[in-house]
């Protein structure tokens, strides 16, 4: 058997959160530097997988499969496509970050903090690796655990209320995910004779219609909480603003993928004909979300809730594209949930480093401050940018492939959801030139001072990433193709050229299998 | 005429004991006369025991009793000397009485 | 020479990254040689590729080179490519030579800021011509929106370049939000384009629109429209023209290079670009000549009686914009770019000029504080009047071809209306223009003293560009004298024309390029001179001969008056009926819908009722003996009389 | 076979008869023992005056050895199951793996209760002999109701526990809430006693035996008669009272309340896995035939203990009624597994009732640690405040057994979960497994609040002056707290054992839908 590449980077985390445990709780510094050390070891293990990964393939890789627990089927089955793989990369990185966004943030409980955040990290990562059913549940529900605490003990005034409803709220969900997982258990034990929880058998199921959309309902539910959708977002806001900077981050950036994530890889697979069926309401929900969150975050007077509400319109795009069922609508989701992850975790860590300095979120509370802290109000320009999808920067590369893929088969709805591309522009740039321009018109924003080595090194990846994905998308996009058309086959049964139905050239790598138009 | 006397009058009987016992039980709230009303429950399916046991003739239905007779005394005990030390606690008897732990 | 168009681009970018990342450090003297230096190398390349181009055969004057795959998924792709030809050439030079004078300039107006403000300022404009020049050299419709975007988000952050003022920051985020609705547009029509014909690609689009759509088709309609809406927006036509006036606030080389010469007219170029789609739809022509005309009367009525200096140019650039669009608008596509590249030097000129005066004034823009300037700053004085008498359209300057061009054409194109609205309009722009002509150099001067003192000539930096734009004021429409006035250079001819005959030749009918000349030509354009004279006279009869005499009229006309002071009142009907509507809907989507319902009632009213619950559950637990055997012998009961009732 | 040659067999008592009781007969004997041992302690040095019982030296460890003794003989039991499995004493005792299993939960519920107590025992003054002694004696009844193959064994062996139980929970006689928690208890129960001792007699009236294999086969032919519905309703009453199902589990919070802690702990995990292992012998093996009649019977009331178990509790601030309503809750869970009525649901039950008495002695493992001398500390708000740092590693065993008891895996309460709604989907009971899961997040909320006020609030925003609370944290309680630990994470993260092992136990029973997977 080849080297277990995904336990390790699995567990790892939990390797080095024994280790942090060791250390006495009073030495701060040590825990924070010995955080960081074994986060940024854990990216540079994790950080083959980009080259070992083949790009060629639709099929999983890094496959790990050993029986767990026999009489029900239920095997420890992990395993990466392009698109999870990319997701897991994306979260590595990103722990690293978080620590050191965190460093002055977090000055109770520094040890209890820095466990939680491994432990998270497995439990994250399992998410995006498992391809058991089983096994899939149990990290999802597992990363809810350490998520609860991190807002609980380290948010703000109403933590507590912001961190039972996040609880309450996904557990809702993942029991109903749970009971509809059973079914589906059950019904190919029915079918095959056999009991299996593996990904891959169970996708191979005939479930009648009815099954289907009882089921798709019950896993749809789980993951439009978590994403989450236009009416289940409400513990996002709330669960945003309390949590602590490294919080609100992760939060953004990786546990709202999995929703998204969980339809791409469970739902839609699992459900294909029910999928169908729910298209339009799912595409008329999300775009829902993508205008009202715009909208209700245009009058919010908290930077934190204001991001929170632009993470509903957001991923309001990424549902669209991937319930638009084209390749290039999906490509764009995908590509998507990363841009998401970096410019909404750049923005958090961009409230963070202003809380540090100011102890407040309130917009009002602001102004000017470009004048103070230029290289800051550079980062915080060009991250703001990458929100509202300037070309050029990697949200635009996202939403442009999601809006053309969706408009093929929904012209009304693609069109309506560029409006959420005004508004973006509108509450970000209001936001940020009330925070970043104006007079110096408060004594205490006089004197705040710039980014820190620290910081920097907190942003510059982040930057860095947006740029890259912005200019030269394409090792993203090539890793996460083969995966994705065989999604869309999944779905439809059948290969579906894009939305290119019409003739005419289509451009695409010289290297790449050209598109047959109307297959 | 005469009064054939049979098991389903036994059974009858001790039904209406059985029910006897249950509205004391459910009406007083002396202590002791809800203990002696749960008694008369006892005795209530002592008595279908052996109304069973003689129909069938079958000697578990006697046994059955015998126990039934002993757990009751052994209850008797135990629930006589927890009505002692309420009323060390209380100077009452009364089962309304007692109810600190609520909600 | 094909592989070397990424230069251009390139050249203005490698300034963004050094002024940029070094800028601050290096120090003014070497941003102030780096900043204009790129752009000054970027115009020397678009030289030497015109050379060669010309050198071409007309037939194949078209280059183009791809850099490398950029956006591909699933069956969508976009590469980074360039594409230059002789409108893109155009579009080019214009760009990088106006915005090299213009980078120049700023040297000299910049000249207060501090290091970090000034390389700020630099990385900014270098940014701006390395977008402009993705606009204009992108093969693709999707790099054009980079572009697009680019020059957008350059005029955001240069308007709001002084952010400590907060109005200055408030133009900026108007101006890209704005411009935003505009590009909600032109996304739509790249979709639209997208799935009509499966590729983004100019060369792959372009020639195929001909088969693809039918003539006044609705789908040719919808496309030719919505691509048109990004022009409104990034053109500032009505409705969507708001944001230019304000974006006045930025440093005044700004509004020359971007709100004037270059990002303006980059709607015009698109719709010339895109001519094959606009001409399956004429009756999205039409709507493109008749916003721009309106566009036209309306900006120049409110231009008249405008105090700002920048603010009357401001309106006056709406104003050619809307020149532009009714140029395209009846097919002269040529006319139309004609006129972008004439307006081009002489407004950067008037805007330069007039950052002249606020220089020499320190920063005062309100014409009625002026006056008299023409003694103590004699250069700006003859190029502004260059520039004046151009844009007037008093022949020989270079405003008079084009304008004179797009008259024309839109007669010749059975439009008399139309037209008449053009002739009036050009009136309108004589007088509003040497009003502000007027009041800013001659007569005495209104401001104080202490100002009056300091007037004095700008630096060599300003002063030369303003030279060589004077030059270009007047020598730059020779390029393009109508075949009617005959060919009084000698050999030159209508070069412009022949020059971009080739792009346009399916666009204007062949034969078209020497047509007889009729005589009503001459009369008309006799009549637009005249027009254009009697503005002059009437401005100078107003503003020089009798000077109270407009404050009587305004006391006369003062209904009239008060509309145009008030600019129609759009912005406060925009607030009002727009914005407003909007922001409390917002407000009741988050109060009311958010808050109220879906968090308050339906959320936490679960949580409520189940705490409900728990109230009822342990209300029944009374703690009190008989109770709980009451509870008890109802739950037998209801078991035996299940059992042996049921 | 005459009677008297049956009763001179039964004194022989040949070897393997003997070893069918083997962990009885040990607790018995060492429950003698304890008593016989505080005699001598009496006689000899530290007999208080006036001839009162003072506190015991030898009593604890003589318990505790026992029970130890007795989990071995449950572990030999179960090795030699293949070879020994069978019916004893007449039909009277049954040894098969449901029963070695179950065996096995009570005891070891019994032995960590010992271990929990100790300290508590001292510090409340409830270090009599007789506590011991009784608690040995419970544990007896619930081995023997575990095993009882006869009606006549099932009354014999509730009623051993219970009468023990009824004095348990009253030993802190000086304490009112103790007395009263006694009252509550002893008059509902001798009440349901009634109930369930006359279903018994209308059961036998209808089939003519108690022998639960004998009443199976019995019913199985023919239409049910009335009487005999009654005698099944009759003891679902019964049961129900027992494992405190709503409407029959009114006396349960308060009794909860009023015992002293690891009595508590002890009702809720011994004597209600001991009830259940009855009620599923008798229900779904002997009335497998009556399944029709009695599954939508249980169906509602595992419905309603769900749901007013969990809601009732969600306003509860102290730590052992909340843990009361959640064992209610709790036991509707496993009536769910019932309902299921398939060896998927019986295996559940055993698997539940394992990780369950895991968690739960645990909890209550951790409420009789922060008992102060003479103060039982048992307000969530107040004296859990803060305790995340007073305590870490107390309190991050406390969060282990919340979060297990709200089911979120890796735990054993998340599998154990799992088993139950899989059993129920199995069975097509969606709806119920849906109620189920809505009952789950209800519940999560009080666990959790037991973690918010551990972690997220401090001692002086909680509006306590007694400062932060500390634990008295014996060994013999660090043990136990533990153990129970490694058993809610052991049985979570690798199941299979467990699962197999509760698979193999139910093997003997006889149920309907036999199909495991």
């Amino acid at each position: 058997m080849d080297f277990p590449w995904l336990t390790t980077i699995l567990f790892f985390p939990l390797l080095g959160a024994a280790l942090i445990a060791g250390i006495p709780g009073s030495r701060k510094e040590a825990i924070r530097q010995s955080t960081l050390a074994v986060t940024v070891l854990h990216f540079a293990i994790a950080l083959p997988l980009w080259w070992l990964y083949e790009p060629g393939g639709a099929d999983f890789q890094f496959v790990e499969r050993v029986p767990w627990v026999d009489t029900f089927g239920i095997e420890y089955h992990l395993g990466v496509d392009g698109v999870s793989v990319l997701l897991a990369l994306f979260t590595v990185l990103l722990m690293p970050l978080a620590v050191l966004g965190s460093w002055r943030y977090v000055d109770r409980h520094v040890k209890e903090f820095h466990i939680l955040m491994l432990v998270l990290t497995t439990g994250m990562l399992g998410v995006f690796f498992a391809l058991d059913l089983f096994v899939f549940y149990v990290f999802w529900e597992l990363m809810l655990v350490p998520m609860y605490f991190i807002i609980g003990i380290w948010g703000g005034e109403r933590r507590i209320h912001a961190a039972v409803k996040f609880f309450l709220y996904t557990f809702v969900g993942g029991l109903l995910m749970l009971v509809g997982i059973l079914a589906l258990y059950f019904y190919h034990e029915q079918v095959t004779g056999t009991f299996s929880t593996a990904l891959a058998d169970l996708i191979a199921l005939d479930v009648p219609g009815d099954l289907q959309t009882w089921l798709f309902l019950g896993f749809a539910l789980a993951f439009a909480i978590k994403v989450p959708m236009f009416p289940f977002h409400t513990w996002l806001p709330d669960a945003h603003v309390q949590a602590p900077a490294a919080g609100s981050v992760i939060l953004a950036a990786v546990l709202l993928k999995m929703g998204t994530y969980g339809f791409y890889r469970l739902a839609m697979p699992l459900f294909p004909e029910a999928s169908r069926t729910f298209l339009p309401v799912i595409a008329v929900l999300a775009v829902i979300g993508i205008l009202y969150g715009a909208m209700v975050a245009l009058v919010q007077p908290n930077m934190k809730k204001l991001v929170a509400y632009s993470s509903v319109s957001h991923l309001g795009f990424v549902m669209l594209g991937l319930f638009a069922l084209t390749t290039t609508a999906i490509q764009g989701s995908v590509i998507q949930m990363i841009n998401h992850g970096i410019s909404t975790g750049a923005l958090f860590f961009i409230c963070g480093m202003l809380y540090e300095r100011r102890h407040t979120y309130e917009i009002e509370r602001f102004g000017g401050l470009s004048a103070t802290m230029p290289a800051f109000a550079t980062l915080f320009m060009i991250v703001t940018l990458s929100s509202i999808g300037l070309p050029g920067l990697n949200g635009f590369i996202g939403e442009f492939l999601i809006l053309v893929g969706t408009f093929g088969r929904y012209p009304w709805l693609a069109g309506i959801a560029t409006i959420g591309v005004i508004l973006a522009a509108y509450y970000m740039l209001r936001m940020f030139g009330r925070v970043m321009f104006g007079p110096v018109d408060r004594e205490e924003n006089r004197e705040v001072p710039d980014l820190s080595v620290r910081e920097w090194a907190v942003l510059l990846p982040l930057v860095a990433l947006i740029f890259w994905i912005g200019v030269y998308p394409r090792p993203f996009l090539e890793r996460t193709e083969p995966s994705v058309e065989r999604f869309v086959e999944i779905l439809e049964g059948a290969p579906t050229p894009a939305v290119a139905e019409a003739d005419g050239a289509v451009i695409v790598a010289a290297d790449d299998e050209p598109v047959e138009a109307g297959r | 005429m005469t009064l054939a006397v049979g098991p389903g009058h036994y059974l009858f009987l001790s039904a209406i004991l059985f029910t006897i016992g249950t509205v004391g039980v459910l009406t007083r709230r002396n202590a002791i006369i809800i203990f002696m009303s749960i008694e008369i429950m006892l005795n209530a399916a002592n008595l279908a025991f052996v109304t069973f046991a003689a129909a069938i003739g079958d000697l578990a239905g006697f046994v059955m009793v015998l126990l039934v007779i002993a757990v009751a005394a052994a209850e008797a005990a135990v629930g006589l000397a927890i009505i002692v030390a309420m009323f060390r606690h209380r100077q009452t008897v009364d089962v309304g009485a007692f109810n600190v732990m609520r909600g | 020479m094909e592989n070397l168009l990424w230069v251009v681009p390139a050249l203005p970018l490698v300034g963004v990254a050094f002024n940029g990342l070094l800028g601050r450090r290096a120090g003014k003297g070497v941003v102030a040689f780096v900043g204009p230096g790129v752009v000054g190398a970027a115009f020397a390349v678009a030289i030497a590729l015109f050379v060669h181009l010309v050198g071409l055969p007309a037939g194949e004057r078209e280059l183009h080179q791809t850099v490398y795959e950029w956006l591909v998924g699933g069956g969508f792709g976009a590469p980074v490519a360039f594409l230059v030809d002789p409108l893109s050439m155009t579009m080019v030079l214009v760009v990088t030579g106006v915005g090299f004078l213009i980078h120049v300039y700023s040297v000299g107006y910049m000249h207060d800021e501090d290091e970090r403000g000034f390389a700020r300022y630099f990385t900014y404009l270098n940014l701006f011509t390395f977008a402009m020049l993705l606009l204009v050299m992108a093969d693709n419709f999707l790099l054009m929106f980079v572009g697009w975007e680019g020059v957008g988000l350059c005029s955001y952050l240069l308007i709001g370049f002084w952010f400590a003022d907060r109005d200055n920051a408030e133009a900026g985020k108007k101006a890209f939000i704005v411009n935003r609705i505009g590009d909600f547009g032109f996304l739509i029509g790249i979709f639209l384009v997208f799935s009509t014909f499966g590729s983004v690609a100019f060369a792959d689009v372009l020639p195929a629109a001909g088969a693809a759509l039918t003539v006044g088709g609705t789908l040719a309609f919808w496309i030719a429209l919505f691509l048109f809406l990004g022009a409104v927006g990034k053109s500032a036509q009505i409705p969507l023209y708001v944001w230019l006036p304000d974006a006045m606030a930025g440093p005044t080389p700004v509004s020359a290079l971007i709100h004037a010469a270059t990002m303006v007219t980059a709607g015009v170029y698109m719709v010339a670009r895109l001519h094959p789609i606009y001409q399956m739809a004429p009756s999205a022509l039409a709507i493109v000549a008749g916003i721009g005309a309106a566009t036209a009367l309306f900006a120049a009525t409110i231009g008249l009686v405008q105090n700002d200096i920048k603010k009357v140019l401001a309106y006056s650039t709406i104003s050619q914009l809307g020149y532009m669009f009714l140029g395209v608008g009846v097919a002269a596509f040529t006319a139309g770019i004609f006129h972008l590249v004439t307006h081009a030097f002489f407004k950067a000129l008037l805007f330069l000029g007039a950052g002249s005066v606020i220089h020499a004034l320190h920063g005062q823009q309100d014409m009625r504080y002026m006056g008299g300037l023409k003694s103590g700053m004699p250069i700006t004085y003859w190029t502004m009047l260059a520039a004046t008498l151009a844009i007037s359209g008093i022949p020989p300057f270079a405003g008079f071809f084009s304008k004179d061009d797009i008259l024309w054409r839109t007669w010749d194109a059975g439009h008399p209306l139309l037209w008449a609205i053009g002739f009036v309009t050009a009136g309108l722009t004589a007088v509003y223009m040497f009003r502000l002509f007027f009041l800013t150099f001659h007569g005495k001067f209104r401001g104080t003293d202490e100002q009056a003192e300091h007037v004095h000539e700008s630096p060599p930096s300003m002063a030369v560009p303003l030279a060589v734009l004077g030059v270009l004021s007047l020598i730059g429409g020779w390029i393009g004298i109508p075949a009617a006035l005959g060919d009084p250079l000698g050999g030159l001819g209508n070069a412009f024309e022949g020059w971009l005959a080739p792009v346009f030749e399916r666009g204007e009918v062949a034969g078209e390029l020497h047509p007889a000349v009729p005589p009503i030509e001459y009369g008309l354009m006799a009549a637009s001179v005249a027009i254009a004279t009697l503005g002059l006279l009437a401005a100078w009869w107003l503003y020089v001969r009798n000077q109270r005499l407009p404050e009587e009229l305004s006391l006369r006309f003062r209904a009239a008056y008060t509309v145009l002071r008030n600019k129609y009142w759009i912005d406060e009907a925009y607030t009002l009926f727009v914005v407003r509507p909007f922001n409390a809907l917002s407000a009741f989507a988050w109060r009311v819908v958010d808050d109220g319902l879906i968090d308050g009632l339906a959320v936490m009213g679960t949580g409520r009722l189940v705490r409900f619950g728990s109230g009822v559950a342990s209300r029944w637990e009374t703690g009190y003996v008989p109770g709980y055997v009451l509870v008890f012998f109802g739950g037998a009961l209801a078991i035996l009389a299940y059992y042996l009732l049921g | 076979m005459s009677p008297i040659d049956q009763l001179l067999e039964l004194h022989a008592m040949s070897r393997p008869a003997a070893f069918a009781v083997l962990p009885a007969l040990v607790l018995v004997v060492f429950a003698i023992v304890t008593l016989l041992a505080d005699l001598l302690e009496l006689g000899s040095s530290r007999g208080p005056a006036e001839g009162q019982a003072g506190p015991t030296i030898m009593a604890p460890w003589l318990a505790m050895t026992g029970t130890a003794i007795a989990f071995g003989a449950v572990v030999w039991q179960w090795l030699r199951l293949e070879e020994e499995a069978g019916l004893y004493f007449n039909g009277m005792i049954a040894l098969d793996g449901f029963a070695v299993f179950l065996t096995g939960v009570v005891v070891a519920a019994t032995l960590l209760t010992l271990l929990l107590t100790v300290g508590y025992s001292r510090r409340h003054n409830v270090d009599l002999a007789e506590y011991y002694h009784l608690i040995l004696m419970a544990a007896v009844g619930m081995v023997l109701l575990v095993e009882a193959a006869n009606l006549v064994m099932v009354f014999l062996g509730l009623e051993v526990m219970s009468v023990s139980v009824y004095i348990l929970t009253g030993f802190r006689r000086t304490q009112l809430r103790s007395i009263e928690g006694a009252l509550k208890y002893f008059v509902l129960g001798a009440f349901s006693t009634g109930f369930f001792v006359y279903g018994i007699a209308m059961v036998y009236g209808t089939t003519g035996t108690m022998d639960l294999a004998e009443i199976g086969t019995r019913i199985a032919t023919g239409p049910p008669a009335p009487l005999l519905l009654a005698g099944v309703g009759l003891l679902v009453i019964g049961f129900g009272f027992k494992v405190a199902l709503v409407p029959f589990h009114m006396w349960s919070p308060d009794v909860y309340e009023g015992a002293p802690t690891p009595i508590t702990g002890f009702m809720a995990t011994g004597v209600k896995a001991a009830g259940f292992a009855a009620f599923v012998r008798v229900f779904l093996s002997t009335f497998d035939a009556l399944a029709d009649q009695w599954v939508p019977v249980l169906w509602v009331l595992a419905v309603l203990t769900m749901l007013v178990g969990n809601v009732a509790a969600i306003r509860q601030d102290d730590v052992k009624r909340m843990l009361a309503y959640s064992s209610i809750a709790h036991a509707g869970y496993l009536v769910v597994a019932m309902v299921a009525h398939n060896a998927l649901g019986t295996a559940a039950v055993l698997y539940y009732l394992a990780a369950y008495t895991a968690m739960t002695v645990g909890a209550f493992g951790v409420a009789v640690t922060l008992s102060g001398r003479g103060a039982e500390r048992t307000s969530i708000s107040r004296d859990y405040a803060g305790l995340g740092y007073s305590e870490p590693l107390l309190a991050a065993a406390m969060a282990v057994f919340m979060f297990s008891l709200t089911g979120v895996p890796p735990t054993a309460g998340f599998v154990g979960k799992f088993y139950i709604i899989s059993a129920a989907v199995d069975a097509g009971h969606v709806p119920l497994a849906v109620l189920l899961v809505v009952a789950s997040v209800i519940s999560a909320y009080y666990y959790l609040k037991v973690v918010v006020a551990m972690y997220m609030t401090s001692p002086s925003s909680a509006g306590s002056d007694a400062g932060p609370t500390h634990a008295h944290l014996g060994a013999l309680a660090s043990t136990a707290i533990l153990a129970t630990v490694v058993a809610v994470l052991g049985m979570g993260i690798f199941p299979g054992e467990w699962i197999d092992m509760a698979r193999a136990s139910v093997e003997g029973l006889a149920t309907a839908a036999a199909r495991l997977p």
